[in-house]
């Protein structure tokens, strides 16, 4: 028994080495670094969330009249001013990036599972499952993004595990394509050929010779489905399909555009999407660094 | 060659039948159906049935299923619930202005991003010119469609007040074909186009950057410059051959497309196809939802095929079995 | 998000609860807690107000050491499983419009409250109640059925199964510099009314066409099936009577009306209307039209014909409706809605008349005061004046802009192409346009349109009387007139039906002040009790 | 043929072979680990139509030594020295003159044919691009010419329209010489043409560049490191080290009346083709490698490989003084003889015994 948690931690170690170099690696392009502490921000900044938010994001803010304090411009106890509803700005902001990045990490690892899932299966094994795995995919790829997310949120329900759910159900397709070429080309490997002439299970040889030397695509495109679930969560909940009863980005812009207070009230529009763009480009540079760094025929050998 | 387009082409049929059954039966399995909008004004339940008999909303899911793909197969998409048109009908108009904004925007966006993509490419390494490019085209495609709709909306049509910021041409404007070839019209189409553009700049941009890098350092450019061409016709090589990736991203990118024009035209009130499809999802208007689904799907699937016909026809190499 | 909530109570009342706690002494056993209550509201796409008042309203109740669970639904959705579908689980916010319909009370009265009724959500079924809103349906003297529906509200409010919460106050912004004698159509919503503010409306400068920054709801000019912009149809084809303010019919197309017996009623026609392409309007025309509609029985139509048999004519200009049962809301519900067409271009039409797409058949016409000239669908609709209407503007014609979102009709009515809003423009930011700039002006439109909430009475807690008593005292309707709908909403009076429809309201009905610490002291005398860190739990079996 | 495709093999026929002198020519790349002086100090003269080699192992800078005559090093290589054809300096030269230059007076023959032609274009298009890029002459003219120089290297012309990936190693190759006398440009380099491809095939090209040299009496510059190709080929050769000519001089000089230990053990490492019965000659190797270029060791480059060292030899770089009709540079050239009697047994080479 103490064998297969020696080997187990083993594996849990070896398979987080290349994450650890892969970080090393990334801080010496510089847009890597100002990709991920951009991106550490946000981390901290959806962490600390309800501490460092001033106000209560829906507590209506009242002014000495009693009246609703609606649409009031940057002052000093409300740094960002407040909404049509006399909401405080900055608390929705700083409370937005905890759904953000809720949206984001999770539909990500969600991708990334399943892209990984059909990717591996599909190149490792070939044959008829390839090709079923493979038509499924050209068909999930030849579903419009936004109007299918329209109809199934429209379906299940405005909730932020939905759109999650219908994220997942949109991305995993390019992921599966990609990581099914490297995987393809991993297959085709000598040392697979021998692992498998020397008899080694299909499982071993997938979790020790397949799926180490993939996890820079796998790492790469999770990156990017961070950043594709953010940017989809947005423009859902921008068209009024987001969950009402949470202070998203997306939301915040729906709101600010349904009052019809784009123009006006630039300290209530200006900020969220000045966020998105900030968090959703860090991703990017990230992904960009790293399949820089990683590709040999781009990497800058001046 | 033939016989791959043959197989590409059933594989497309394929697809595209299986994505209408899957949105037909998302359709269907929506709690809300489409005589919802008269319930609320009190209709009566035998009233009711006459309009589900009339939409054909009434036998089981699958009789309902074998009718709508049997109508397909003859061009047929239905009669639309809320306008009471035939779906084609209502939809065709909406086609022309979405492919208004749609084309020109993808070609523009694809020309500009790559002649960009070329230069940043081809500038020197870890130089000023290329880390702003990268920089600049990486802000840019981290910004929500919406967002760019919303800044030009700001900046262009508020704050300077040079453009329009909505609809598709001056209310008294001309119609029928005419409409579209005056100034008036163009006039409106700048600033939903110019977000298309800006939308689809970025990905070529940076795709035809990597391509650019990579191809500099191959040996037929050093032959070429040995030619005493110009530089820029050196350059022209390097773009030419990292057209390839370019390509094979470019048509697939439909899909995204449509989701950004989606966007573009709720925020400038353009009445395109996307703005139809979202009124219809929420009025239960299946007929019209669908066959914008159905349109959207063919136009990926042959954007694939396109695709990998230009491809063959960019890269020799690459023959076809 | 739901846990913010839950906080925001258990803090208030942790400290109400220990002062009860310390009063009560004796170790009074609870019964079992009150579960999580769903509370179902519009989702976004109906815009931010119903979120902000459901959650204002969730405050306030959760005072009561009740939990809630936000569950946003869409549009669509909510009217089919909630209102008609009967799958309302625990309590629901939502509101209905000013439709002109809603001014004669009977869908408060009946549709949403009386018995087997298919929009009563919230399943509501009294016996007593139920019959007297049969009886009241019958009463064509209008004393009589005042006196049955006061009743039915004095027994509604004593039972109060459900409560409105506000009324909206629509609005209307327009361009004074443009445009003058703007009217009020209160209380019914612009868009419902004809004669305020559209005929009334005269142009001040040579800019004789009226643009409208509105939506695109028509789904067709074929009267018979469209259903959802019949306030714009009328624009085309004008009905035998109109609504008025205080909730009675006033003549139009119909000079003079008469109850010859409980079941008849003879109309007398005005003698000087045409339609647009000049053909004299006669009893023919409408005799054709109202049997042509009881024969054919348009399934959008079904809720307002259900009770005529038919029409006979009299005379050139007079006819008579043959009605199966005495109907007394057939002056305000009926004669409002019904339309009259050209027999002469619909008489020898075989195909199916309902979906008939008058616009493509060029027999878009009607006698109503304006013309169809053009429709481009999604983008606008342009009517022109047919000068010899009885009551036509004093303008050349009306374009509709098909705009749908709030900034883009901001900015059409700020740079002129636009000269009037309406909604999709909320009120709120039309009054502060309406206030910053001087060539726009501001009208408030108090309606009937009501927000109410919605309780299952089919089970606990909402079966026992008392906790709806005490759920209605600690229901904020000021707070969510201010914080949900920004000042443009009223508190709603008692009972069911809106104060503003007049004559209908019963205005002795003994209001419920809005009370916090009464809301408990009911729930304590009706044997509730609260655990330590606040919640609510059932009387002791 | 039409007269402007007649006008233009005029003007190109009449072009006079081009006299190259380079003076002192130094490279040296920018690297991670600090400056590497891949040339330093290289000069030679080509007299114009004669042949010219330049022989050394791989890694001895020869190629860059060519690619530094056309000015094709990347960017992080600095050049300095002159390179004169007919009296003018390509060095000095701005972009607009460099690009007259390349390919109509001075042209490449490149060393792997295999992936220097543009993949995505035809192989007549490329020919036709060169034509153009110097004479303003229609693409059919050009196209003419083209099917001309496929002729000269016996390649059917039709294969013109095909693409790079169509051709086999030998034609491609072929393909890139018929490319460089586009222009018929009056020097003509020769980067190990023939390394890339198998013996027999190698043989049919080097004599196809030499028949086409007598005839077009072209300048040219031959690297290779295989000295049967040289002796067959060129009138003068140069020896190249570690980035230096350590001897050169008239060919025949050179190969047998050698005075730089490197010659002698560089023909040595050669199998030579003898007369029937005579004794084949062992193959003796030099042991050891090219000395690192970023820290090169003092004196004499090739002293730690050289079994006639001394301790001169390790503390001063020779210069290249004339020794016969060569220049040679070594500290005890006059011990030549001595050297070459040596060079020939196998134990000189044996590094162990001979520390000196």
């Amino acid at each position: 028994m103490s064998q297969t948690i020696h080997r187990s931690v083993a594996w849990v170690f070896r398979a987080l080495l290349p994450i650890v170099t892969t970080f090393r690696m990334l801080i010496q392009d510089r847009f890597a670094l100002w990709g991920l502490s951009i991106f550490g921000v946000f981390i901290i900044v959806a962490i600390i969330a309800p501490w460092i938010a001033p106000y209560d994001p829906f507590a209506p803010m009242m002014t000495e009249t009693g009246r609703l304090m609606r649409l009031a411009p940057p002052s000093s106890d409300h740094w960002l001013g407040t909404t049509a509803f006399g909401n405080d700005v900055l608390s929705q902001l700083i409370m937005g990036s905890r759904v953000a990045l809720r949206v984001g990490l999770v539909a990500a690892l969600a991708v990334g599972f399943i892209s990984t899932l059909v990717g591996v299966i599909s190149g490792y094994f070939g044959g008829i499952i390839d090709d079923i795995l493979m038509r499924m995919t050209d068909v999930a790829l030849s579903i419009p993004t936004l109007p299918f997310a329209i109809v199934a949120v429209g379906l299940l329900g405005p909730s932020v595990d939905n759109i999650i759910l219908v994220i997942t159900l949109l991305f995993w397709r390019n992921g599966a394509r990609i990581i099914r070429s490297v995987v393809l080309t991993e297959r085709e490997r000598v040392f697979v050929k021998w692992a498998r002439a020397a008899g080694a299970s299909h499982l071993h040889i997938i979790l020790k010779h397949i799926l180490p030397n993939i996890l820079r695509v796998v790492f790469l495109w999770v990156t990017m489905s961070v950043a594709f679930a953010v940017l989809t969560e947005a423009s859902l909940s921008f068209l009024g399909l987001g969950d009402p009863s949470i202070t998203s980005w997306g939301q915040m812009l729906n709101t600010a555009f349904a009052s019809g207070a784009l123009r006006s009230a630039w300290w209530w529009v200006a900020p969220p999407s000045l966020m998105l763009i900030a968090l959703i480009s860090s991703l990017y540079l990230i992904g960009r660094a790293y399949e820089e760094q990683t590709n040999p025929r781009l990497k800058d050998h001046s | 060659m033939r016989a791959y387009i043959t197989r590409r082409l059933l594989q497309a049929i394929l697809v595209v039948f299986v994505v209408t059954t899957i949105m037909f039966f998302m359709f269907r399995i929506m709690p809300a159906d489409p005589t919802t909008m008269f319930l609320e004004g009190g209709m009566t339940e035998e009233a009711r049935q006459v309009l589900l008999e009339e939409w054909g909303l009434n036998g089981t899911i699958w009789e309902q299923y074998v009718l709508y793909m049997g109508n397909l197969l003859t061009g047929d998409f239905g009669n639309s619930f809320f306008y009471r048109k035939p779906a084609w009908e209502v939809l065709f108009p909406f086609i022309i202005n979405t492919l208004w904004i749609a084309v020109p925007g993808l070609l523009l966006g694809a020309f500009i991003g790559s002649a960009l993509g070329m230069i940043v490419g081809w500038a020197p390494r870890g130089g000023k010119v290329e880390r702003s490019g990268i920089l600049l085209a990486t802000i840019i495609r981290g910004a929500p469609s919406f967002v760019v709709g919303i800044g030009l909306l700001a900046v262009f049509s508020s704050y300077l007040n040079w453009v329009p910021g909505y609809g598709m041409g001056d209310p008294q404007g001309q119609t029928g074909l005419m409409r579209y070839l005056n100034w008036d019209f163009a006039h409106h189409l700048i600033l939903p186009l110019c977000a298309v553009i800006i939308f689809f700049i970025p990905e070529n941009l940076l795709l035809m950057r990597s391509g650019v890098v990579e191809a500099r350092t191959e040996d037929y450019i050093e032959l070429v410059r040995a030619k005493g061409v110009s530089e820029k016709r050196v350059a022209w090589h390097a773009g030419r051959n990292s057209m390839l990736p370019l390509i094979t991203w470019l048509f697939p990118a439909l899909a995204e497309t449509i989701a950004g024009i989606v966007v573009v035209e709720i925020v400038f009130s353009w009445p395109g196809v996307g703005r139809e499809l979202v009124l219809a999802v929420v009025r239960q208007d299946y007929p019209v939802a669908q066959a914008a689904f159905f349109l959207l799907a063919i136009m990926i699937v042959l954007a694939n095929l396109a695709a990998d016909l230009t491809y063959s026809k960019l890269d020799p190499r690459v023959a076809y079995k | 998000m739901n846990y913010l909530v839950k906080s925001v109570a258990t803090a208030t009342v942790g400290a109400g609860s220990l002062f009860f706690a310390s009063a009560a002494l004796s170790q009074e056993k609870l019964g079992e807690i009150v579960p999580k209550l769903s509370l179902a509201y519009y989702a976004a796409d109906m815009g931010p107000v119903y979120e902000q008042s459901a959650r204002v309203l969730s405050q306030e109740w959760a005072k009561l050491g009740l939990e809630f669970q936000m569950r946003p639904i869409q549009f669509s959705t909510f009217v089919s499983d909630i209102i008609v579908g009967g799958k309302l689980e625990d309590m629901a916010v939502f509101s209905v419009g000013a439709d002109p319909d809603r001014i004669d009370p009977v869908f408060y009265l009946n549709n949403i409250s009386a018995c087997g009724q298919r929009a009563n959500g919230s399943s509501w079924c009294n016996e007593e109640y139920t019959r007297l809103a049969e009886k009241q349906l019958t009463q064509v003297n209008s004393d009589e059925r005042r006196e049955t529906i006061h009743q039915m509200q004095e027994l509604f409010q004593s039972q109060i199964p459900w409560w409105p919460v506000t009324n909206t106050v629509y609005g209307i912004l327009y361009n004074s510099d443009k445009w003058e004698n703007v009217t009020n159509p209160s209380p019914v919503a612009a868009h419902e009314n004809l004669v305020d503010p559209w005929l009334a409306a005269r142009p001040l400068t040579d800019d004789r066409i009226m643009d409208w920054a509105y939506l695109e709801d028509v789904s067709t000019y074929n009267p018979m099936s469209e259903e959802g912009a019949t306030g714009w149809m009328r624009f085309v084809y004008d009905t035998f009577a109109k609504i008025g303010a205080d909730g009675k019919s006033r003549p139009w197309a119909a000079e003079s009306w008469e109850f010859t017996d409980d079941t008849t009623v003879r109309v007398t026609l005005r003698d000087d209307m045409t339609f647009h392409d000049g053909e004299a309007v006669t009893a023919d025309d409408a005799v054709f039209t109202i049997n042509k509609i009881v024969e054919i029985q348009p399934p959008t139509m079904s809720s307002r014909i259900g009770n005529i048999a038919g029409a006979t004519k009299i005379d050139d200009h007079t006819f008579e409706f043959n009605l199966k049962t005495p109907d007394a809301t057939f002056e305000t519900i009926a004669m409002t809605y019904l339309f009259i067409l050209p027999e002469h271009l619909w008489a020898d039409y075989e195909g199916d008349m309902v979906n008939r797409d008058v616009v493509a058949d060029g027999v878009a016409i009607g006698s109503g005061p304006f013309m169809f000239k053009e429709w481009r669908v999604n983008e606008l609709h342009d009517l022109r004046t047919h000068k010899a209407h009885f009551a036509a503007p004093a303008y050349d014609g009306i374009r509709r802009l098909a705009l749908g979102q709030a900034d883009a009709i901001r900015s059409t009515m700020l740079d002129g192409t636009a000269d009037i809003a309406t909604t999709v423009l909320p009120v709120a930011a039309m009054s502060d346009l309406g206030m910053q700039e001087d060539f726009l002006e501001f009208i408030e439109i108090p309606s009937h349109g009501t927000m109410m909430t919605w309780l299952n009475n089919t089970k606990p807690p909402f079966s026992d009387l008392e906790f709806r008593r005490a759920l209605k005292t600690a229901t904020a309707r000021q707070r969510a007139a201010i914080e949900g709908w920004l000042g443009f909403a009223v508190p709603a009076g008692e009972g069911n039906v809106p104060r503003q429809t007049g004559q209908w309201y019963n205005s002795d009905l003994e209001p419920v002040a809005f009370d916090i610490d009464a809301a408990r002291k009911i729930l304590e005398d009706a044997g509730y009790g609260w655990d330590d860190d606040g919640r609510l739990h059932y009387p002791v079996k | 043929m039409s007269i402007e495709f007649e006008t233009l093999r005029g003007t190109l026929e009449k072009k006079p072979p081009v006299r190259l002198q380079v003076q002192d020519l130094c490279v040296t790349y920018k690297s991670a680990r600090g400056p590497m002086k891949a040339i330093s100090g290289v000069s030679f003269d080509v007299e114009p139509g004669s042949n010219f080699g330049l022989v050394g192992e791989s890694g001895c800078g020869k190629s860059t030594v060519v690619k530094s005559l056309m000015r094709l090093l990347p960017a992080s290589a600095t050049t300095s020295g002159k390179v004169l054809l007919d009296g003018n300096d390509v060095l000095a030269m701005n972009r607009q003159q460099l690009s007259r230059v390349r390919w109509a007076q001075i042209a490449l023959i490149t060393q792997s044919a295999m992936n220097s032609l543009d993949p995505v274009f035809t192989v007549g298009d490329q020919i036709v691009e060169s034509i153009r890029a110097h004479a303003d002459v229609k693409h059919a003219v050009a196209w003419a010419r083209a099917e001309e120089l496929f002729a000269m290297v016996g390649l059917p012309p039709e294969r013109l329209k095909e693409f790079p990936h169509q051709f086999s190693g030998g034609m491609r190759q072929r393909a890139v010489i018929a490319m460089a006398f586009s222009l018929n440009a009056g020097l003509l380099l020769a980067d190990e043409p023939t390394t890339a491809l198998d013996p027999i095939m190698q043989d049919q090209i080097m004599s196809r560049i030499r028949d086409i040299q007598k005839r077009l009496h072209r300048s040219m510059v031959l690297v290779t490191h295989d000295i049967a190709v040289v002796s067959e080929t060129c009138e003068r050769v140069a020896i190249m080290y570690a980035g230096r000519i350590v001897e050169t001089g008239p060919t025949h000089d050179v190969l047998n009346k050698a005075y730089h230990p490197y010659t002698m053990g560089l023909q040595n490492a050669f199998p030579k083709v003898v007369a029937k019965g005579e004794k084949k000659p062992p193959l003796i190797s030099i042991s050891g490698g090219v000395p690192d270029l970023a820290n090169p060791p003092a004196g004499c480059q090739f002293a730690p490989r050289c079994p006639f060292a001394t301790a001169q030899c390790r503390a001063e770089e020779p210069m290249l003084r004339t020794a016969g009709n060569s220049l040679v540079a070594c500290h005890h050239m006059e011990r030549a003889t001595e050297f070459r009697r040596a060079a020939l047994k196998a134990e000189t080479w044996r590094v162990e015994e001979t520390l000196q």
